[in-house]
């Protein structure tokens, strides 16, 4: 087994730290992972992407040119790595800031209104929660469980009172991929 | 170019999600780092970063120097005093310390120097490269010497290494470069950390501590007569081959079978596994070697290896440098082929799989003759 | 004091927010609803009543030089209308 | 991009030809944006496009070259003072800029500047003290006040281990071959249009071949500081003020005859 | 450490005793030579000090530097404006040199570097020696390239190649280095000096002479894509086949009938020269070849004379580091036997014939078999 | 060697214990031998000896750690101030004190002994000033006079060319963590006396923790002067202390009550 | 004035001429008649008459810490005699 | 034929100067010459020696370690270069100066007294040129005459007026050794 994953959005966005709670979450799983970002010359705006890398054997290489999901937060992110994903992988696309849609018909779309469903919750800030709550509704690979509680051993210790925030944020996420059926 | 700043360490030994440059920070301190000086450059800096708190928070010496040039040299004073000492520096920083490090080379000093390598030449890029490799492993610094060279492929190993080092560095009073690369100093991977070890306040009989009640002792690099100098370049030479003899160090895989040997070290070497996995799963008599000590390079290994296997693939970030150990190692007994990706582009395991295929197949055309 | 108008380059403006700050006649505002190529939020114009003097004090601090400031051509300085 | 100015308007603000028109990649609120607008209007105010070659550093501003439509090279870190020696010398009827941060030009680059200084270099040094490593993610610059937090002092500057700032405009302006030195800020309009007079005069100086020049500009990093840009500039006036003086350090008498 | 302080040179072009390090100075002023930055250092000095009076008097420029990186940094500047610009150091003052080369040549910038080597490591000493030659052929700076390297066995020489090492650099784009050691500078012989050239006015197309009616021109290293720096890189690559296609040179004597090939470059080559003559007249049937270019390696002649020769005798100032190129070059084909001093000594004909003696012997042992 | 006192007499004055017996490499007359002298008898008088490590430059007193009976090491050119900082930052109770040329600290190791001062790093610096490169045979120094001949200015210094000379100690009295910064001369017996007070302060400072101290020394180079001895320290005289006065360049306040 | 008197290293001396120039008495000469080991014809004390005071300085200027200086031992601080 | 020459002595005595001399003399003489100079770490004082090699083929070492003849001007250097000179080759001796007499029996020993001889002729600082005109009379390798035209040739030119003076020494040292027969 071997899954890949791109997160990809504005520095901001929250991508980095999304893709470290998964990475977080998968070594609790026992699995093997690796985690990597990637960054434009912009140290504030500009795109950045991390990438992760789950599987049961050791892993070879950390970054992928084809991953099998990408998760893009922004509209350049949607542009870059739509064309890039593997056949038969996802794309989940913040649907609530790309209007663009998904044009290939080998690969599946996963469109989320993060943001909105994120403001619903209480804050813009945990659109990437809500994705990653979506994204592994669709795509199982670890149980939700585990990332709350990476989310409560990683969460650094000013941060704590967000905790709930979260949870709920990946609740609203699931329950909206749940609710497409 | 912006760095993660929530990347964190526990106080346990126990697995964690390490990024590669605050797990060799973390592993130094652990291993009773005493002195850090350092100067910031991507993709090198978490590892300056996390010494700025943690050296601090233990008691311990950190000091962010003016420059790379001073950082050597501050190093160089810190290592005369006996102190277990690092710095860590990305290919255009090392450049810079180049001097430093032939003058530490010349007064036999333990140091340890983690370079991460980037793309070059020049400013080039952030990315993860290879290209000094020959600047490492040749000529760190002008006149006849070479540290010993350790390449991680891991985050795990990055941490091993780095405790490796400095037993290495004191057990030969040499210098230890870690050549890590920009994806193993940006990477987390789960990862343990060795136990944490006080500094160790004994110091060797060479080191400068006053000359209090004992005849005065001096660190120098200076031999004015030929003669002498070429003594001394004689006791280089003389550790140099204790060292070849003693310390080539190297991981294999698939090796007892393979007509192919697949070579690389750090992220090549890595990432060269996946591929010749996909190549055994394609039924291909593939094995790999990753060198784990550049210098000494695992020349005898290699040699033997090239006994009873037919050709070899390098695979490098760089135009091709290490090929060249490989080709003084089999001495023409095989073809030694190279894939190369260069300017910070980390090549791929199926890019990987295809060259092995190419130089496969012409192996086995050759073969039957 | 004379009346003028500015335009903000919406494309480069990266919704730093100095703008607003600076202007005499605080009329401009960053508009939160939109969101530009590079995934900011840009500052506008917002002059119903024609309060902009074209003072460009808002050029001044713009980084991004995305303000481009006109003034009304003063009488003196008009060309006399033909005929 | 020309914009049409409208109707019975005249044009009283645009983009200097100095700058190129591509868009910049430093952060929202970036003073270094303003710096490079300040040096781009006072090189078109004194027609010197053409003739102007450009030195960037090796920091945020790495890309400088991009930004300006003038000739321009990228210096290795903190070395640019010695690559526009190269290029002032072999190319004297140029007008030859560097543009410096602080970790540049006060750290590893401290024997250029003030070899250049000290030789007299008839070059133009624009120098952004924003108290911190830009591009590398927010490290102590030896500029950097006591007690400020930085990733590489995360728990304040402590003069004690790092020792006080530098003030590198008090130190250059020791030095005989230094025409003018002055230090100006970007934190409001009025300091901003002083810090403009000032390049241009350090501009003159050059053309008049009088020595040294150099304007050394407070700026904010709102991304490293972690705060916003308004409140970066407050932070400039509050606290690097009163550390680094709004003033003239030196001016030597031909500079007054300008 | 005192210098002779009464060597001058005459206007004329006819033979006159000159010392190394004064020709190349001489010799790089009548070839064009517009800027010259440096720093002083031991055994290369005076080349330093006698372009301080001729170039003002030329009413070129000269500048004493404060340092070795300013030095090279300044040649930096000046190259981006298209000037013929040179600097010289030793051995310790070129390892200061590194990053600003590796800048230089990530911006495929023309210089002419003068490297007049001494006893290293460290400060070591200022006897002549050849213990560099890694770092100027593999690793004159992070990154992926190559200088050309130029290795002078004579003053005539000396001259000769300053004035070819200006052309290559132009005709390339390509940084040159003159790779001397501290015998080449300090001897005196006769020589005669090339014409005077004024220096020529025109600008290369990619100079920065101020964008003036035209677009502007950017001088920079930087690639922040892979994908571009990586075509860079290959741009680089590609141009330095071109070079090892055209440009590998040396000198050769007695290898029609050789049995046993003397390969030494600079000081060693040519004291090798009388090893040589020495033994062809006790009747052994040895050849010498001496390489001119250190980088392009003359690999392909040396692996032609290889099929017909049956051993090589390497002969360096170091501890062995050319050797590694020969033993790539010949592939295995012959055994490759190396003699060497270090740390400033300089070898003397007798030793090196008795090298000669004893590896002949071991070859004709071998040879029945 | 013990030197037996004539009948009646005592012992005035003998080599300090500080400098070790052997011969020193200097030219006839240099006074580089007056300092070390100097220096070897302030460490004696202060009981420093056992404590002290010294940091040796690359220059003419390349081999000042054969002459002094301490621990010593030797810095790359230029770079003593950062080697010494590694030493003092690892043994805190030892006594470090680096001696430097002109052209190793204010040529190549300019930004690490501004650094060093800056840092307010607890060493102490005896800086011998000879307006010259020494040791490589006589080439200008960045503190060569205006005018004055060298192998490397064969005409004279051109300040046109290589600006004016730096005054270090005035420069390095800019900087917060100098606590004692001045400047002396060796070119008379009622000067040597004074630069001696000037180093026994220097070492009590470094001992009191109170910053960087500096003493800087003007030094003859009879050999590149080509002068004979006494003339070169009338030229000190004559030519040098105009350009350099002999003054404190910074004593802080807690110096003044050692 | 206290009587004293000096010892010169002729070994170490390297001729250097400094001494008779600063000696107040102008009793020290450099002696060209002889060579040391080193090649360099050394000081020598030329002092007949006994008109050396010890002051020392002599001492301060020399470079090679050539010369040993001693003085008469004032009768204050000389050891009773014994009986 | 080639020959090697070791002047040396202190600084200050010529020695590199003398060497030279030989050499410009040895070039016009149409044969192939090499020049090199080496010093010890003092500026000033301290031994000083150069290598003069001539021949008529190429020369390839311009060092040697036994020099066929050694030309020395002091105590040190005599007792360096005493037991290094080849079998049947020559030691000069500025014999003023040295007091010790070679006690090889198998070199030839010249005993010129340069520095007294020079006073003679005006000045001790053409005891290097009193001693070439010994040694060029005692190994006529090189005409005296090309001597004299190289000085008159290679003399910078504020010392032209010691073109006389040197003459003299020339004669005076070959009239000292044609004196011993
Ligand atoms: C030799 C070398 N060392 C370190 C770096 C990494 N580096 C890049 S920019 C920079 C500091 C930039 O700070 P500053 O000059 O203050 O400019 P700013 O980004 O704040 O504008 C550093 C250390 C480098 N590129 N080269
Ligand atoms: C990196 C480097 N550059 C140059 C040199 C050569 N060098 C040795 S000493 C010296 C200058 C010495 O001058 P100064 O510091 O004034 O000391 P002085 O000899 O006058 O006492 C130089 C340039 C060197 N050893 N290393
Ligand atoms: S020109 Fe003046 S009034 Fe108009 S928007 Fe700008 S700041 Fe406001
Ligand atoms: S100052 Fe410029 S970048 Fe900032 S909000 Fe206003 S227009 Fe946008
Ligand atoms: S990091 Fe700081 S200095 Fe750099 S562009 Fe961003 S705000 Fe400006
Ligand atoms: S060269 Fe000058 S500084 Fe050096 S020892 Fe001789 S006189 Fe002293
Ligand atoms: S001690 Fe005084 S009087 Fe005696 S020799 Fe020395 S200087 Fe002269
Ligand atoms: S001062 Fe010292 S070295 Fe000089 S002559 Fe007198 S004793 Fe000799
Ligand atoms: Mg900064
Ligand atoms: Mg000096």
């Amino acid at each position: 087994m071997q899954e890949e994953f791109v997160f990809s959005g504005f520095g901001g966005q929250g991508v980095m730290f999304l893709g470290q709670l998964l990475a977080y979450a998968a070594m609790d799983e026992g699995l093997e992972v690796t985690w990597i970002p990637s960054y434009g010359p912009e140290m504030r705006g500009g795109t950045a992407h991390c990438t992760v890398v789950i599987a049961d054997q050791p892993i070879g290489s950390p970054i992928v040119r084809n991953p099998k999901t990408a998760v893009v937060f922004n509209l350049p992110s949607f542009e870059k790595y739509e064309s890039l994903v593997k056949p038969d992988g996802l794309i989940a696309i913040n649907s609530a800031l790309i209007e663009d849609k998904c044009t290939r018909t080998d690969i599946n779309a996963l469109e989320v209104p993060a943001t909105s469903l994120a403001e619903e919750v209480g804050s813009v800030r945990v659109a990437n929660i809500v994705m990653l709550g979506a994204l592994l509704t669709a795509l199982p690979v670890i149980p939700i469980e585990r990332v709350k509680a990476a989310l409560e051993g990683h969460l650094p210790k000013h941060r704590r009172n967000l905790l709930e925030i979260n949870f709920s944020a990946l609740a609203r996420g699931a329950e909206y991929v749940n609710a497409m059926g | 170019m912006p760095v993660d700043k929530d990347v964190g360490v526990n106080d346990t030994m126990a697995k964690q999600m390490l990024k590669g440059n605050i797990a060799i920070a973390e592993a130094a301190l652990r291993a009773g780092l005493e002195a850090y000086f350092g100067y910031p450059i991507t993709p090198q800096t978490e590892l300056l970063e996390h010494l700025s708190k943690r050296m601090v928070d233990e008691g311990r010496v950190f000091l962010q120097a003016e420059s790379e040039v001073a950082a050597i040299n501050m190093v160089y004073g810190a290592a005369s005093t006996g102190a277990r000492v690092m710095t860590s520096s990305s290919s255009p920083g090392i450049s810079l310390m180049q001097e430093g490090m032939s003058y530490i080379a010349g007064s036999e000093l333990p140091v340890v120097i983690v370079d991460v390598m980037r793309g070059g030449p020049g400013l080039g890029n952030i990315l993860p490269a290879q290209g000094d490799y020959f600047q490492v492993t040749r000529s760190a610094g002008h006149g006849d010497f070479h540290p010993i060279v350790l390449a991680p492929a891991s985050v795990q190993e990055a941490i091993d290494f780095t405790v490796l080092a400095f037993d290495l560095a004191e057990k030969y009073r040499h210098m230890v470069i870690i050549a890590a690369d920009g994806q193993i100093g940006q990477m987390m991977e789960p990862a343990e950390l060795p136990e944490m070890k006080p500094i160790n306040k004994v110091r060797p009989d060479w080191a400068l501590t006053g000359a209090n009640g004992r005849g005065k002792r001096i660190i120098t690099s200076i031999y004015l007569s030929g003669e002498e100098m070429e003594t001394f370049n004689q006791k280089i030479q003389d550790r140099l081959v204790e060292i070849k003899l003693n310390e080539q160090r190297w991981a294999e895989l698939y090796t007892d079978d393979c007509v192919l040997l697949v070579i690389g070290y750090g992220t090549a070497g890595r990432i060269a596994r996946s591929a010749v996995e996909a190549a055994r799963e394609k039924g291909l008599k593939v094995g790999l070697l990753r060198p784990q000590t550049l210098y000494p390079f695992p020349d005898d290994r290699i040699s033997e290896l090239a006994d009873y296997t037919e050709g070899c693939l390098v695979v490098e970030m760089n135009a091709g440098q290490m090929v060249d150990d490989v080709r003084l190692a089999v001495g023409g007994q095989i073809p030694v082929s190279f894939y190369g990706r260069m300017g910070g582009i980390v090549p791929l395991p199926d890019e990987i799989l295809e060259a092995i295929e190419d130089t496969y197949e012409k192996l086995t055309i050759h073969t039957p003759k | 004091m004379a009346r003028g108008t500015i335009i903000i380059d919406q494309d480069r403006c990266k919704g730093c927010g100095l703008c607003p700050e600076v202007c005499p006649k605080q009329i401009i505002v960053m508009e939160e609803t939109l969101l530009n190529a590079k995934g900011y939020h840009p500052a506008v114009l917002a002059d119903p009543d024609g309060e902009c003097t074209g003072c460009a004090i808002c050029a001044v601090i713009c980084p991004d030089i995305c303000i481009t400031v006109f003034r009304e051509i003063p009488d003196k300085k008009r060309a006399p209308a033909p005929a | 991009m020309t914009i049409q100015a409208p109707e019975g308007m005249e044009l009283i603000y645009s983009r200097p030809e100095s700058l190129a028109e591509m868009h910049t990649h430093y952060c929202p609120g970036c003073t270094h944006g303003i710096a490079h607008r300040l040096l781009g209007e006072a090189l078109d105010e004194l027609g010197m496009r053409e003739r102007t070659i450009l030195v960037a550093p090796v920091g945020c501003s790495v890309f400088a070259y991009n930004y300006f439509d003038t000739d321009a090279c990228e210096a290795a870190h903190g070395r640019a003072p010695a690559m526009a020696t190269g290029v002032k010398r072999t190319r004297p009827d140029n007008i030859v800029v560097t543009y410096q941060g602080d970790g540049d030009l006060a750290a590893i680059g401290t024997a250029e500047i003030i070899h250049a200084a000290a030789r007299g270099e008839q070059i133009t040094t624009i120098f952004i003290n924003n108290a911190i490593y830009g591009m590398t993610g927010g490290q102590m610059a030896p500029t950097t006040l006591p007690g400020q937090k930085t990733r590489s002092s995360p728990d304040g500057r402590d003069v004690e281990i790092a020792g006080f700032p530098i003030r590198m405009s008090e130190v250059l302006a020791t030095l005989p071959g230094a025409a003018y030195i002055v230090r100006r800020s970007m934190h409001d309009v009025k300091n901003i249009r002083k810090a403009k007079k000032a390049i241009i005069t350090a501009l003159k100086v050059q053309e008049a071949g009088l020595g040294f020049s150099m304007v050394e500009l407070l700026s904010s990093c709102p991304t490293n500081w972690g705060i916003q840009p308004n409140e970066a500039l407050q932070w400039i006036e509050e606290h690097m003020v009163p550390y680094y003086p709004l003033e003239d350090y030196k001016v030597i008498e031909a500079v007054k005859n300008l």
